[in-house]
C-alpha cells in the first residue's frame, strides 16, 4: 500500500512538474497567475499522500494552510497582475 | 538515511543558487528574490541537520526546528524592509539602480533619464 | 578577567539580573514609546538612557566583586538546552562604552531631533530606533548563544538601515537598500555557519562549544563562513561598498552611532568567535589574512579620505581605515603557533575598538555642528569656521587627536600593547603598518584642522546657529576618549596594570610631534585639498622639489580611489566576498 | 474489511491521478489560456476530490476526515472564483492588447 | 534504489528546478510567480523531513506572504525595473558561477563529513517537557527553553514594521497604508472575501489551539489571519488602518510586551526571567500565545500593505 502511494506522489508531482513548466512559459501573465491554483491543487494532492506514506497527521494541517495561502496567492497575482496589465497606469486603483 | 543526503544536497544547490543570484542580479528586487532563496538553503540545511538528530519519538530535532522558524519570520521582515526601500526608491527617483555614480561623491542622478 | 577557557558555567551567579536588566530595558523602551507615540518619545528614550547607565556602572561594579564571569540563565534553563548571559570584562567594558557613547548622542540628538523640528516622522523614528540599537548592542555583548547572537545581529542592521534613510533622499534611500541587502548576505552566511556547528556539536552555546570545537573540516567551513559573514556586517576592506554612503548619509546623530557603535557589534562576535567559540583553530595564516585586509582598509581607506570634498564622507572613510586597525590585533595576540599567546594585544585590540567608538561618535557630533553651522561640509568651505564654532572645532580636533594616539588617551595605550606584542612574537610588520596607521590618521585629521582653523578670504558667515549643548557633547565625549588610558583597564581587561601611566613622558611628546608632521607631509603629498599652509610658501626651490613628488602622491592616490569605487560595486564586493570565504577556508585547512 | 478500504483507496487515488494526467495534458496541449484555465480547475479539483475520497478510509479520525474533506470544499471554492477572476483577466488583457 | 529515494530525488529536483527558472527568467513578475509556487513547494520537502511546525511556517510566511510581497513589488516596479541596465559582463557572471558553485561544495562536503552519531537535544527537550505540560516540543522550545529568541524576534517584527513606517512621506506619517481598493459589490472577489475568512479564521484558530500539543502554532496561525485580513483588503471590504492610532500600536507590541511582563514576572516573583512557575506554565503560554497570534498577524498585514501613504485625514 505504501508503495503504491509514494508512486502516486511521484506520479502527481511529475504532472505538477510538467503542469508548471507549461504554465510558467506564458505567453502571458495570466497564464503564469494559474501557477499557484495549479500547487492549490496538485501540491496538496501530493502532500497529504505524503503526510498518509510518512505517517505524519499533521500533513493535512499543512494542506489546510496551503489551500488558505495558495488561494490568497492567486488572487494577488490577479489583483496586482491587472494593475500592471494596464501599461500606462500601473497604480490605477489608487485614489490618491 | 537516503532522503536527508538528497535534501542536503539539495540544500547545498539552492545556497549557491541563491549566492549565484544576489551577485549577478541586475535588479535589487531579484537580489532580494535570491536572498530568500539563499535562506531557504540555510534553513533547509538546518532541517538536515535536525533530521539527522531525530530521537525519543521525535522525528525531527526541535531545536534546529523552533531556530528555522525564528529565521524564517526574521528573513521574511527582512524582505519585507527591503521591499519597503525599494518601493520609495522607485517614486523617487525613476530608476532602481542601486550604483551610486561615481562614489556619490556628489549628488548625481544615476544614468538612465 | 579572560573568559577563554572559561569553566563550564552552568549555574547563575548573583546580581545576573542586572544582565537582563540591561537588554530588557532598551526593549520595554521601544515598545513602550511606540506605544504613546510621537509627543512622549523623547521623554522616555532620555528616562531609557539614564536608566540604562546606571545599569551598565551597576555590572561594571558587579563584575569587580565576582570571580570570574557573571552568568545568568535565562527561564533557568541551562545550556544547551536554554541560553546563557554571561558578562566577563570584555562584554562589560563593551556595555559601558555603549552607555556613554549613547548618553552623549542622545544629549546632541536632543536639540536634533525635537519633536518640532525635524519633523514627527524623523524625531520618532529616530529616538525608537536609538534604543532598540542599544537593545541589541547590550544582547550582543552579553548573549552566549550563537543564534541569539544572530537574532541579535538582525536586532541592530533593522535598527540601523532605517536610520541610514532616515531624510528620505534618493542618495540615502540606495545607500541603505546596499546596507540592508550586503548586511544579510552577510548574516546568513553566519547562519549557515551556526548550522554547520550544531549539526557537529548539538549545541550553540558558546562555552560548550569551546570545550568542544577541534579542527574537523566542517568546523573550518563553518568558520569561515562565519568570520566572512561577519567582516561583511564590519565593512572591512574590501566588504565596504555600503559604508562610506550610509555612514554620510545619515543624520548626524545616526552617523555617529552607526559609524562608533553598530560596526563594533559584528566585530566584537568576530572577537567572541575567534576568542572564546575556537581559540586557536582558525591558525596562524587565517590571521595573516584578517590583519593584512586590516593594513589595507589602513591604507585605502586612510588616502581615500584625504581626497573626499565633504567632511563627513572624509570622516566615513576614516572609519573604514579604523576598522581596519581593529583587525591588526588577531595576529598579534594569536602568534605564530596559532594559539594565544599574548593577551595583551587582545585587550589592545577591544581598548581600540572602544577609543574609536568615542573618538569617532564625537567626531560626526562636531562635523555635524560644523555642518549645521555652516549650512555645508565641503572641506575647502571650511575656512574660518573655527573662529565662529571654536568649540566644535575644539571637539573634532581632540576627538582627531585621540584617534592618532596622543597620550593618555585609549588609541595611545592600544597601540603601545600592540607594538609590545609585535616585538614579543617577532611580527615586526605589524609594527610598521600600526606606525604607519598612526601617520596616516594624522594626516586627514591635519588636513581638516588646518582648514578649519585657517584665515577665510572673506567674511564666514554662518548659516545658521548651533546649540551650545550639541558642541559640547561632542566635546566631551572627545575629552572622555583623549583620557581613557587613565582608567584602570586592568581590572577588566587583559593588560598589565598601570601600563598607560609609565608610558607618559618625553618621550610621547616627541612621537606624537613626529606623527604631526608626517601627517602633514603625507596629505600634503596625497591629498586633494591644498594645504593652507603651503600657499604662503613662496619658496621655488622648495616648489620645485616637492611639486613633482605631490604630482605623483596625487596620481597613485587617484588610483586608489578608482580602486575603491571598483571595489564598490555590487558584484565585485559580492565576487570579494565569496572569495574571501573560500580564502579563510584554504587558509585554516592549510594550518593543519 | 482492511483490504475493502486498501481496495478503495487503489482504485480512488489512481483514478485522481488519472485525472491530474489529464488536467496536464490539457495545460500542455491547448493552446489558448481560457481553455487551459479550462483544464487546470476542472480536472485538477476532480483530481484532487478522488485523492480525497481515497485517503478517507486511511483517515485516523473522524476529525482528520472532516479536515481532508475541508481541505478539497476549500480547493473547490478556490476553484470555482480564481478561475474567473484570471478568465476576466484574460479577457481585459486581450483587449487592451 | 527504492520507491521512496525515487521520489525524495524527485522532489528535490522539481523544487531546484523552480529555483532556478527563479534565477534565470528574464522577467522580474514571472521570477516572483515561480517563488510563490517554491515557497509553497518546500512544505512538502519539510513535511517529508518529519518538521512539519516548520512546513506550516514555511508555506504560511514564506511561499505565501513572503511571495506576495514580492509579487507586488514587482507588479509596481515594473517600468523601473526595466531601466535597469547594469547587466554584469561575462567575467562576473562566470566567477560568481565558480564561486557558488565552489560553496555548494564546500557545504555538501561538510554535511556528508557531519559525524555519523548525530548530537541531538531532542531527548533533552523531551525530558524537560514536564516544565511546561505541553507536548508539542517545538513550542516548548519556542516558548520556554529558547523564550528569549522569540521574545527578541517579536521585536525584529516590531523593528521591522517601524523601519517600513519610516519611508513614509512626512505629510502622510501616522496616515493609512497602501492604496484604497473599492469594492465591486457584485464580483467574484467580495464573494469570495466574505466566504473565505471566516473558514480561514476558523482553521488560524484552531492551528494556534493545536499548537500546544501538535504541530502548530502562534506564528503560523498568525499568518493565516494577516493573509485572511489582506484578502478582505483587496477586495475592498475594508480600509487599511491610520497607522497612528493607538489601538494599532497596542495590537503591534502586545506580544512582546506580554512576554516581556511574564518574563519579569519570573524574575521578581519566581525563579529567572522568563521562567513559568511550573503550575502555571499552561495557561501562561497560551495567554502570550493568543496575545502573539494578534500581533503577528497585525505586523505581517501591515508589513505587506507597506509604508503610509495617504494622510490620516480624508
Amino acid at each position: 500500500m505504501s508503495d503504491f502511494l509514494t508512486a502516486a506522489v511521484g506520479f502527481i508531482l511529475a504532472m505538477l512538474a510538467l503542469g508548471l513548466v507549461s504554465i510558467l512559459r506564458g505567453p502571458g501573465d495570466e497564464d503564469r497567475m494559474m501557477a499557484a491554483q495549479l500547487i492549490g491543487t496538485g501540491g496538496i494532492a501530493a502532500l497529504l499522500l505524503l503526510g498518509t506514506v510518512t505517517d505524519v497527521p499533521a500533513a493535512i494541517d499543512v494542506a489546510l494552510t496551503l489551500a488558505l495561502l495558495a488561494t490568497f496567492a492567486s488572487i494577488a497575482f490577479v489583483k496586482k497582475g491587472l494593475s500592471s496589465l494596464e501599461a500606462d497606469a500601473p497604480r490605477k486603483t489608487e485614489d490618491r | 538515511m537516503s532522503g536527508v543526503n538528497v535534501f542536503g544536497l539539495y540544500a547545498a544547490a539552492a545556497v549557491g543558487l541563491g549566492l549565484y543570484g544576489m551577485i549577478t542580479s541586475p535588479q535589487p528586487l531579484r537580489k532580494i528574490i535570491a536572498f530568500n532563496l539563499l535562506g531557504s538553503g540555510v534553513f533547509l540545511l538546518f532541517g538536515v541537520v535536525g533530521r539527522r538528530g531525530a530521537a525519543a519519538g521525535i522525528g525531527n530535532d526541535p531545536v534546529p526546528q523552533a531556530l528555522v522558524i525564528t529565521g524564517v519570520v526574521v528573513a521574511f521582515s527582512a524582505t519585507a524592509l527591503a521591499v519597503a526601500l525599494l518601493l520609495r526608491l522607485s517614486e523617487k527617483a525613476s530608476s532602481t539602480t542601486l550604483s551610486s555614480g561615481p562614489a556619490g561623491r556628489a549628488g548625481s542622478d544615476p544614468p538612465g533619464h | 578577567m579572560l573568559s577563554t577557557a572559561a569553566t563550564l558555567d552552568a549555574t547563575a551567579s548573583t546580581g545576573g539580573f542586572m544582565l537582563v536588566l540591561s537588554v530588557v530595558v532598551p526593549v520595554s523602551g521601544v515598545l513602550l514609546a511606540f506605544i504613546l507615540g510621537d509627543r512622549y518619545v523623547r521623554l522616555i528614550a532620555c528616562a531609557i538612557v539614564l536608566l540604562g547607565l546606571a545599569i551598565s556602572a551597576a555590572i561594571l561594579v558587579a563584575l569587580l566583586h565576582s570571580n570570574g564571569p557573571i552568568v545568568y540563565l535565562l527561564g533557568d534553563w541551562p545550556p544547551p538546552l536554554g541560553i546563557a548571559l554571561r558578562a566577563d570584562g570584555l562584554a562589560a567594558v563593551m556595555l559601558a562604552t555603549t552607555a556613554v557613547v549613547i548618553c552623549a548622542v542622545a544629549a546632541f540628538a536632543a536639540a536634533d531631533f525635537s519633536a518640532t523640528g525635524t519633523g514627527r516622522r524623523a524625531s520618532s523614528t529616530f529616538w525608537i530606533l536609538l534604543l532598540a540599537i542599544w537593545g541589541a548592542l547590550n544582547t550582543i555583548f552579553l548573549a552566549g548563544d550563537l543564534f541569539t547572537l544572530y537574532v541579535a545581529l538582525e536586532l541592530l542592521t533593522f535598527a540601523a538601515v532605517p536610520l541610514v534613510s532616515l531624510d528620505g533622499h534618493t542618495e540615502t534611500l540606495r545607500a541603505a537598500i546596499r546596507y540592508l541587502l550586503f548586511a544579510l548576505l552577510g548574516s546568513v552566511l553566519y547562519l549557515l555557519g551556526a548550522t554547520l556547528l550544531y549539526g557537529l556539536h548539538g549545541t550553540l552555546d558558546i562555552v560548550l562549544l569551546s570545550h568542544r570545537v577541534g579542527a574537523q573540516p566542517a568546523v573550518l567551513v563553518a568558520a569561515a563562513l562565519m568570520t566572512t559573514g561577519l567582516l561583511a556586517k564590519t565593512a572591512l576592506f574590501p566588504l565596504h561598498l555600503w559604508l562610506p554612503p550610509a555612514h554620510a548619509g545619515a543624520p548626524t546623530a545616526a552617523s555617529a552611532i552607526l559609524s562608533g557603535l553598530v560596526v563594533k557589534g559584528s566585530f566584537f562576535i568576530i572577537v567572541r568567535l575567534w576568542f572564546n567559540v575556537m581559540p586557536g583553530v582558525p591558525g596562524f595564516a587565517a590571521t595573516q589574512l584578517l590583519a593584512g585586509l586590516g593594513g589595507a582598509a589602513i591604507v585605502l581607506g586612510s588616502v581615500v579620505a584625504l581626497r573626499q570634498e565633504r567632511l563627513k564622507l572624509l570622516i566615513a572613510y576614516s572609519t573604514l581605515a579604523q576598522i581596519g586597525y581593529l583587525f591588526l590585533m588577531f595576529p598579534l595576540a594569536f602568534g605564530p603557533s596559532g594559539q594565544l599567546e599574548s593577551s595583551g594585544a587582545l585587550g589592545g585590540g577591544l581598548l581600540q575598538a572602544i577609543s574609536h567608538a568615542t573618538a569617532k561618535a564625537a567626531m560626526f557630533m562636531a562635523a555635524g555642528c560644523i555642518y549645521a553651522t555652516l549650512g555645508q561640509d565641503r572641506i575647502p568651505g571650511l575656512r574660518g569656521v573655527g573662529r565662529i564654532l571654536p568649540i566644535g572645532v575644539l571637539a573634532f580636533a581632540f576627538s582627531g587627536l585621540a584617534l592618532m594616539g596622543l597620550p593618555p588617551g585609549g588609541a595611545f595605550l592600544a597601540k603601545e600593547l600592540l607594538l609590545q606584542a609585535a616585538a614579543e612574537n617577532g611580527q615586526w610588520w605589524w609594527a610598521l603598518v600600526l606606525q604607519a596607521g598612526g601617520v596616516f590618521t594624522a594626516a586627514y585629521v591635519v588636513l581638516v584642522l588646518a582648514h578649519a582653523v585657517g584665515t577665510s578670504d572673506g567674511a564666514t558667515t554662518p548659516h545658521s546657529a548651533t546649540s551650545r549643548i550639541r558642541e559640547l557633547a561632542a566635546l566631551a565625549l572627545a575629552l572622555c576618549s583623549l583620557l581613557l588610558g587613565l582608567a584602570p583597564w586592568d581590572a577588566f581587561l587583559p593588560i598589565p596594570q598601570a601600563s598607560a601611566a609609565d608610558k607618559l613622558g618625553l618621550d610621547a611628546v616627541w612621537k606624537m610631534l613626529l606623527l604631526l608632521v608626517g601627517g602633514a607631509v603625507v596629505a600634503i603629498l596625497l591629498g586633494r585639498w591644498d594645504l593652507p599652509l603651503t600657499h604662503p610658501w613662496r619658496c621655488k626651490a622648495l616648489r620645485a622639489v616637492v611639486g613633482p613628488i605631490r604630482r605623483a602622491g596625487l596620481s597613485s592616490s587617484a588610483l586608489l580611489e578608482n580602486c575603491d569605487d571598483l571595489l564598490r560595486e555590487w558584484p565585485v564586493s559580492c565576487i570579494c566576498l565569496v572569495s574571501l570565504a573560500a580564502a579563510f577556508g584554504v587558509l585554516m585547512r592549510v594550518a593543519y | 474489511m482492511s483490504l475493502a478500504r486498501d481496495m478503495i483507496t487503489l482504485v480512488a487515488v489512481s483514478a485522481g491521478a488519472f485525472f491530474f494526467l489529464a488536467g496536464t495534458i490539457g495545460l500542455l496541449r491547448f493552446p489558448d489560456t481560457l481553455t487551459r484555465l479550462h483544464a487546470l480547475t476542472k480536472a485538477d479539483n476532480l483530481g484532487l476530490g478522488l485523492v480525497v475520497l481515497g485517503l478517507l478510509p486511511q483517515a485516523a479520525s473522524v476529525r482528520d476526515a472532516l479536515k481532508l474533506i475541508s481541505v478539497w470544499l476549500l480547493a473547490l471554492l478556490a476553484g470555482a472564483t480564481v478561475s474567473q477572476l484570471i478568465a476576466r483577466a484574460a479577457r481585459e488583457a486581450r483587449t487592451t492588447r | 534504489m527504492n520507491i521512496a529515494s525515487t521520489f525524495e530525488l524527485m522532489l528535490a529536483a522539481v523544487v531546484l528546478g523552480l529555483g532556478i527558472w527563479t534565477i534565470a527568467v528574464h522577467e522580474t513578475y514571472s521570477a516572483a510567480v515561480g517563488f510563490v509556487a517554491y515557497g509553497l513547494l518546500v512544505a512538502l520537502i519539510w513535511v517529508r523531513l518529519d518538521a512539519v511546525d516548520v512546513a506550516l511556517t514555511e508555506a504560511a510566511i514564506s511561499g505565501g506572504l513572503g511571495g506576495v510581497l514580492l509579487l507586488g513589488a514587482a507588479a509596481r516596479l515594473r517600468h523601473a525595473e526595466l531601466m535597469v541596465a547594469e547587466v554584469p559582463d561575462r567575467l562576473t557572471r562566470v566567477s560568481a558561477a565558480v564561486l557558488s558553485v565552489m560553496t555548494a561544495a564546500a557545504l555538501v562536503g561538510a554535511v556528508l563529513w557531519l559525524p555519523d552519531s548525530a548530537p541531538t537535544l531532542a531527548p533533552e527537550v523531551v525530558a524537560n517537557a514536564w516544565a511546561t505540560s505541553l507536548t508539542n516540543p517545538v513550542t516548548n522550545v519556542l516558548m520556554a527553553f529558547r523564550a528569549m529568541d522569540t521574545m527578541l524576534e517579536k521585536v525584529v517584527l516590531l523593528l521591522a514594521i517601524i523601519g517600513v513606517w519610516s519611508l513614509a512621506p512626512d505629510t502622510a506619517w501616522g496616515g493609512r497604508p497602501g492604496p484604497r481598493h473599492r469594492a465591486d459589490p457584485n464580483g467574484v472577489l467580495v464573494f469570495l472575501a466574505r466566504l473565505l475568512p471566516p473558514a480561514g479564521i476558523a482553521i488560524a484558530v484552531y492551528i494556534l489551539w493545536t499548537g500546544a500539543n501538535h504541530p502548530g502554532g502562534a506564528f503560523q496561525g498568525g499568518a493565516i489571519l494577516a493573509a485572511m485580513w489582506l484578502l478582505a483588503v483587496m477586495a475592498g471590504l475594508t480600509d487599511t488602518p491610520a497607522v497612528g492610532r493607538r489601538w494599532l500600536r497596542l495590537i503591534l507590541v502586545a506580544g512582546p510586551a506580554l512576554f516581556l511582563v511574564v518574563g519579569l514576572g519570573g524574575l521578581w516573583f519566581g525563579t529567572a526571567f522568563l521562567a513559568y512557575p511550573t503550575a502555571q506554565a499552561k495557561p501562561l503560554i497560551v495567554v502570550i500565545e493568543v496575545a502573539m497570534i494578534q500581533t503577528i498577524a497585525a505586523t505581517l498585514g501591515l508589513l505587506l500593505t507597506g509604508a503610509p501613504e495617504r494622510s490620516a485625514k480624508p
